[in-house]
């Protein structure tokens, strides 16, 4: 029984990181089909620019919790929509209209000089800010521990989610990006600002990159190449949930992140592929993934 | 039978660069072998994508052909060469066929994560086998040529010779493979699926016998590499492996059997000088290179030999 | 056809054109690099530049040996190693990145030593680049040290070894080592928990471990191991996992920021109040962690490096000279990197070659030397004279007033650690440890 | 006269959506049938459901006696069945003469080869022939993106006809190409079609065309066949006129659109 709570709690946890992790990626390929291989770099930007301020912050005698989410997201935010608005306007723009293949290729190209760019910036040795994620401390359900950083990931999680979700679904700008989803050449047509709504979109994903790995840095070690590591691991869940897809994303990570859990707590030596077979099995099953649809031809 | 201009050209090449590799010094020789491995595995990418597909795991037969050649050696006691590359593609022929039942039904992005699952499938089992060496992977036995040793002096240029002699097989094979009716209902699945079917072609069974003709290429690539190199381990299946075949493709361009060499070739090398001379920044360079061919070259180096015939039409 | 067939003609004369004129620049380049008189002697070191390993690792690893390289050129270090260069030659350092797996190293060690020329190579922290690179070695008879990899398959697949050797100890000492520093101190401990990168060296490092366990605790109980991706960084799962196996010792034989992570995390959700933590390489977070590892939990440094350099001028040196040029003490690689380096100094000086040494005579310079270093007097006493026996250390990290410190360490001899010559690891430590002396 | 097309009661819905409903035509062999409507008629879904690019709902259909409901394009073309597109279906990035090459090994069963090159001169010949005969000669070696649309409208039914078809369906062959063109097109095509005694039919919007190539006229509307007769008959029919053929006069020219 303790191990079924602890898979739940667990599952859920690591589902909200994933959900995180993995939402800008599907908003920005959701409307640009663009699939940004990309964003693990601005992941790990977010957390260096986090891990390194907070660095100077706590170096400088402050010790406020709060100050500290406000650095996080500050630096977050800056980064992510600084790096997303040069990478749209000063690349991805000459090339829009191109394969999506050929975009995910040009954002693999991205993703080696951004990688090298970090190394240039902060060095190779790790940045370690954990001073928010231990003054949070944590609650004890029995022998087991929740960390109470982990429960505001999950909080952060879903009052993201839930804002995209409101933002595409309820507002003028998400009506007009559904539009461009369902019918890019007719919305233009119709007058709609196509490019500039990439640059928002792509901007917005981006930010959302680099809010999920400044609001991991405080948990992990900021080091180079967390970015390669993580964007698999987003792309899995993403194509488990369906490309495009938000709730798909959400839904995704659920499963891979209970399927996760689940494997760690009973059969720990499976984990590495669990979640390569969760997303090989649904796309079997499911070739757009759960929530994805397929795009037919016009004839 | 007769050979066309671009097979006695092809032949001319191969057997020039054997005879050039004579007077060149041993790392060249080396690195010559590698890139041409490397090639035969990019020239799997490349009939793939002139399919339309973009695999980002071409790494797994990569791989099967590496460990076919270590396990051979090790655990049945096979030293021949051709034997040992022949196992590997018996090998990755058997797994290409049932994976290609499924692959085959998926496009694009879909084809690319799904291959980039398979192959990092692989990857995961091979780090778990302890008694294979897990991720330190295990050393290739020395190996046979009919009747040559591996291991004389002049090894390195045996592999050489045997890669030249592999990539100019199957380059004859792929450059009539190409104007085929096959290779042309390739590239017809590339631009209108619709049409096929209506032309009474299965694109299911074009894109299938396409997917293991790719995998057995990638395989002997494979195998060719882990004799070279001498050592094999899972990092073969490693999607960013991938990633690299995928870039020497694009560097290439699909347009010719001889683009993924050369492309190969250059990659190498400029990799090989930039690690040198910018050691922490040699991945960036290789992005800009990536970045620049796109932008200017997106139909590959191989559009620089071509261009011209473009300008005249 | 005509409109085709044309250009075809003229594109392959231009690529046989451009075929062999790289082929032949290629090789001119490699005589002209020959052809240089060589006044000077030319290393190569190869570690991790980028990835994950390289801010733990590789860098310190890099900055250490450049340390010493510098001070070898200048004459600047403690006797026995005062007089300037090696053999009399100025040391030149040629770095290479040791990312990109086996294959991409096999090639970049024939480029370091056919193209570049180096006199010897010196590097590897990858066990599987270990592997892939010692063979090559020998058929190129090439002088190389090994500073780090831990593999102890590196010289049970190597027959007869002439020219590589390694400076540092092997996966299986660290391993013995921990086990007996836990049977010594923490007797009474019933469950055994371990948590291991997933790949090679975390699954060899646990099977040493869980072996020599068995030996010399046998009615401890393991109750779990985890094994997380490298360079995962978040560990919560696996954190709750071990907890609802409640274990009174968590092995693990993670490194680098992975392990800095690991800790951070199980300290915060209580885990290692709980237990007690034993990280096989904890040495390199020792003045990283702030206070964030409890005190008490226990660390070694892979041998008598980093925190666990014994005193003597040599360390006293090169403590002081990396902490005034880094800011930092200088950690385990760092440490190994610097014996490495010695070690070659002390090879070329032995030699007896006038002018370059051969690999050859170096080889045959440092094959069972005794030669001092920054970690004590190292014994090339395995292998047939290519592997260091050292001493194992292990103590418990204490952090008081913003300083960390060693505690209760204990020094294992070597001999008791390393299984002899002529023993398959495993198979040592399963008979119990024949021919091994502890005292 | 022998019977070559029999649909009965052939119906389509997507969702609450019904595309067409209970569709009965039987077509004799040798006929030139033309098929009008507003769009969203019905008519490119009763294409497709007879071509096996859709499954129908419910319903049948025959080609040449047999049954052939659920058999996919690719069957239907070797039992002589096929068609063209509105929107062209052309291998874009290839020289038009590949295009017809690989249609013609098809044709011969021999998409699998691959050793011997897909141009042979028996190939190259008729597909020479084919081009000559649909008066593209001049776009042999171009890429199909250097061609105008009336080219690529004439290379995709010279694509179609290359499987030595029995019947042939066009799908709004005139759509999208200039009115002057309109009628050298229909023209290029109705000799290539009398010349190998092809049964075709037809969806076209332009009335004059109608009238002047086709014998036999369907008029869909809202899913149904309206009117199925001679042309005049159809054309004068007030239903038709109220359905069809006034709306469309108020669209003079609507052809593009999916």
């Amino acid at each position: 029984m303790l191990t079924v709570w602890a898979i739940l709690i667990d599952g859920f946890i690591y589902a909200s990181w994933l959900f995180l992790v993995a939402a800008g990626l599907t908003v920005i390929y959701g409307v640009m089909r663009i699939l940004n291989m990309a964003h693990g770099s601005l992941y790990a930007l977010g957390a260096y620019a986090a891990a390194s301020a907070l660095g100077l912050y706590y170096a400088g005698g402050g010790d406020q919790l709060w100050m500290a989410f406000v650095i996080i997201a500050v630096c977050a935010i800056t980064i992510g929509a600084i790096t997303g608005l040069a990478i749209e306007r000063g690349l991805l723009r000459l090339m829009y209209g191109r394969d999506e293949i050929l975009m995910l290729i040009i954002t693999f190209a991205v993703l080696l000089i951004l990688e090298d760019v970090m190394k240039l910036i902060w060095g190779t040795t790790p940045y370690f800010a954990y001073q928010p994620y231990a003054a949070m401390g944590r609650i004890n359900i029995d022998v087991l521990t929740v960390s109470r950083y982990d429960l505001m990931v999950l909080v952060v999680s879903i009052v993201i989610g839930a804002s995209l979700w409101f933002w595409l679904e309820r507002t003028r700008i998400g009506k007009i990006l559904r539009s461009i989803i369902h019918d890019r050449e007719i919305s233009q047509a119709m007058g709609v600002n196509v490019e500039r709504m990439f640059t928002i979109t792509f901007m917005i994903g981006a930010t959302l990159g680099a809010i999920a790995g400044g609001i991991t840095a405080p948990i992990i070690s900021v080091v180079p190449g967390i970015g390669i590591e993580v964007i698999v691991l987003a792309f899995a869940v993403v194509v488990t949930g369906g490309l495009g897809s938000i709730t798909g994303a959400a839904i995704g990570a659920i499963i891979v992140g209970l399927a996760r859990a689940t494997s760690i707590h009973t059969m720990p030596e499976l984990e590495l592929f669990i979640i390569y077979a969760v997303m090989a099995a649904v796309l079997v099953f499911r070739p757009h993934g759960l929530f994805g649809q397929a795009v037919a031809r016009k004839i | 039978m007769h050979l066309d201009k671009t097979e006695i050209s092809l032949i001319g090449v191969a057997v020039a660069t054997a005879l050039a590799a004579q007077l060149s010094p041993d790392w060249l020789v080396f690195t010559l072998t590698l890139a041409i491995s490397t090639a035969l595995v990019v020239m799997g990418v490349v009939m793939l994508m002139r399919a339309g597909l973009v695999s980002f795991g071409q790494g797994l037969f990569y791989c099967l052909g590496g460990y076919a050649v270590g396990l051979g050696g090790r655990f049945l006691g096979i030293t021949d060469a051709l034997l040992l590359i022949g196992l590997g593609v018996i090998v990755t022929v058997a797994v290409a066929m049932i994976l290609g039942l499924l692959m085959t039904r998926y496009r694009e992005i879909f084809f690319a994560m799904l291959s980039l699952a398979f192959s990092m499938i692989l990857y995961g089992i091979l780090v778990k086998s302890h008694g294979l060496g897990s991720t330190d992977g295990f050393g290739v036995v020395d190996w046979t040529l009919l009747w040559l040793e591996s291991e004389t002096a002049d090894g390195a240029n045996m592999a050489l010779l045997l890669a030249i002699g592999l990539a100019l097989t199957i380059a004859l094979f792929l450059n009539r493979y190409f104007k085929s009716s096959i290779g042309l209902a390739c590239e017809a699945i590339r631009e209108n699926e619709v049409r096929v079917e209506y032309m009474g072609i299965s694109r299911q069974q074009v894109l299938y016998i396409n997917y293991v003709l790719a995998a057995a290429v990638g395989s002997v690539g494979g195998s060719m590499t882990a004799l070279a190199a001498g050592h094999v381990d899972p990092t073969l299946a490693y999607w960013t492996v991938s990633g690299e075949f995928v870039f020497i493709a694009l560097l290439g361009g699909t347009g010719h059997v001889a683009a993924p060499f050369i492309a190969a070739l250059i990659f190498t090398l400029v990799r090989t000088y930039a690690v040198e001379l910018a050691p922490n920044a040699w991945q960036m360079i290789l992005g800009i290179v990536l970045l620049l061919i796109i932008l200017f070259l997106p139909k590959g180096i191989w559009s620089l030999f071509t261009r011209k015939k473009g300008a005249a039409s | 056809m005509k409109t085709t067939q044309q250009p075809r003609t003229w594109q392959h004369v231009l690529f046989s054109a451009t075929t062999s004129i790289f082929l032949a620049s290629a090789g001119l380049l490699g005589l002209a690099a020959n052809a240089s008189a060589q006044d000077s002697f030319k290393v190569g070191f190869v570690t991790f530049l980028s990835g994950g390993a390289s801010g733990p690792f590789g860098v310190p690893a890099s900055q250490g040996a450049k340390l010493v390289v510098k001070a070898i050129n200048e004459g600047t270090l403690p006797a026995p190693y005062d007089s300037q260069g090696v053999n009399g030659l100025s040391l030149q350092m040629v770095e290479v990145d040791e990312a990109g797996g086996p294959t991409k190293q096999v090639e970049e060690y024939r480029n370091l030593v056919q193209r570049q020329n180096v006199n010897a190579v010196i590097g590897y922290i990858s066990s599987g680049d270990c592997l892939a690179i010692a063979p090559v070695a020998e058929e190129m008879e090439t002088f190389t040290i090994a500073f780090d990899c831990g593999t102890s398959r590196m010289f049970e697949e190597l027959d007869s070894p002439k020219y590589v050797f390694r400076t540092g100890l092997d996966a299986v000492a660290d391993n013995v080592g921990a086990a007996r520093y836990l049977a010594e101190t923490h007797g009474d401990a019933k469950r055994i928990a371990g948590i291991q990168q997933n790949y090679a060296w975390g699954q060899d490092s646990w099977q040493d471990f869980t072996l020599a366990m068995e030996q010399l605790m046998p009615e401890a109980e393991i109750v779990n191991n985890q094994t997380p991706q490298i360079f995962q960084g978040s560990y919560g799962t696996e954190i709750s996992a071990l907890q609802t196996r409640r274990p009174d010792i968590v092995h693990s034989s993670m490194w680098g920021g992975d392990m800095e992570s690991f800790v951070a995390q199980a300290n915060a959700r209580g885990l290692l109040s709980q237990a007690t933590a034993l990280l096989t390489t904890g040495e390199s977070g020792l003045h990283r962690f702030d206070g964030q590892a409890p005190n008490g939990t226990i660390i070694g440094g892979r041998g008598p490096f980093g925190g666990f350099m014994p005193e003597n001028d040599l360390s006293e040196w090169f403590s002081k000279a990396y902490e005034e040029e880094h800011g930092i003490p200088p950690s385990y690689p760092a440490s190994k990197a610097a014996q490495a380096i010695l070690a070659l100094k002390y090879a070329a000086d032995n030699s007896g070659a006038d002018g370059v040494p051969s690999s050859e005579q170096l080889a045959a310079a440092l094959k069972g030397a005794e030669f001092p270093s920054v970690s004590g007097t190292v014994n090339m006493g395995l292998s047939d004279g290519h592997q260091a026996v050292q001493p194992m250390l292990y103590g418990e990290y204490h952090f008081e007033d913003g300083k960390a410190e060693l505690r209760n360490v204990k020094s294992y001899p070597g001999d008791c650690v390393s299984a002899p010559d002529g023993y398959n690891a495993q198979e040592w430590i399963k008979a119990g440890f024949p021919d091994s002396s502890c005292d | 006269m022998t019977e070559i097309l029999k649909t009965e009661g052939l119906s389509r819905y997507f969702g609450a959506v019904t595309a067409a409903e209970d569709i009965s035509v039987t077509i004799t062999a040798g006929e030139i049938v033309g098929v009008i409507g507003a769009n969203g008629a019905g008519k490119t879904t009763f294409i497709n459901m007879v071509t096996g690019y859709l499954p129908p709902s419910k319903g049948s259909i025959s080609f040449g006696g047999n049954p052939i409901k659920g058999l996919g394009p690719r069957k239907l073309m070797r039992k002589g069945l096929t068609r063209s597109f509105q929107i062209p279906q052309l291998f874009l990035e290839l020289p038009v003469i590949d295009n017809l090459a690989i249609a013609l090994a098809a044709a011969e069963q021999k998409q699998f080869q691959m050793l011997r090159p897909v141009r042979t001169p028996e190939r190259l010949g008729s597909a020479e022939e084919i081009l000559e005969q649909m008066r593209i000669s001049q776009y042999r070696d171009e890429m199909v993106t250097a061609m105008p649309q009336g080219a690529r409208k004439l290379l995709d039914i010279a694509l179609a006809m290359l499987g030595s078809p029995r019947m042939l369906l066009l799908d709004e062959p005139t759509s999208g190409v200039s009115l002057e063109e309109k009628y050298t097109l229909m023209d290029t095509v109705m000799e290539a079609v009398h010349a190998r005694g092809l049964t075709v039919l037809f969806v076209e919007h332009d009335m004059e065309i109608v009238r002047r190539y086709v014998t036999r006229v369907l008029a869909f509307a809202n899913g149904v066949v309206i009117k199925d007769g001679p042309v005049e008959e159809v054309l004068a029919d007030t239903k038709v006129q109220e359905l069809v053929t006034g709306k469309y006069h108020e669209h003079k020219n609507p052809g593009g659109d999916a």
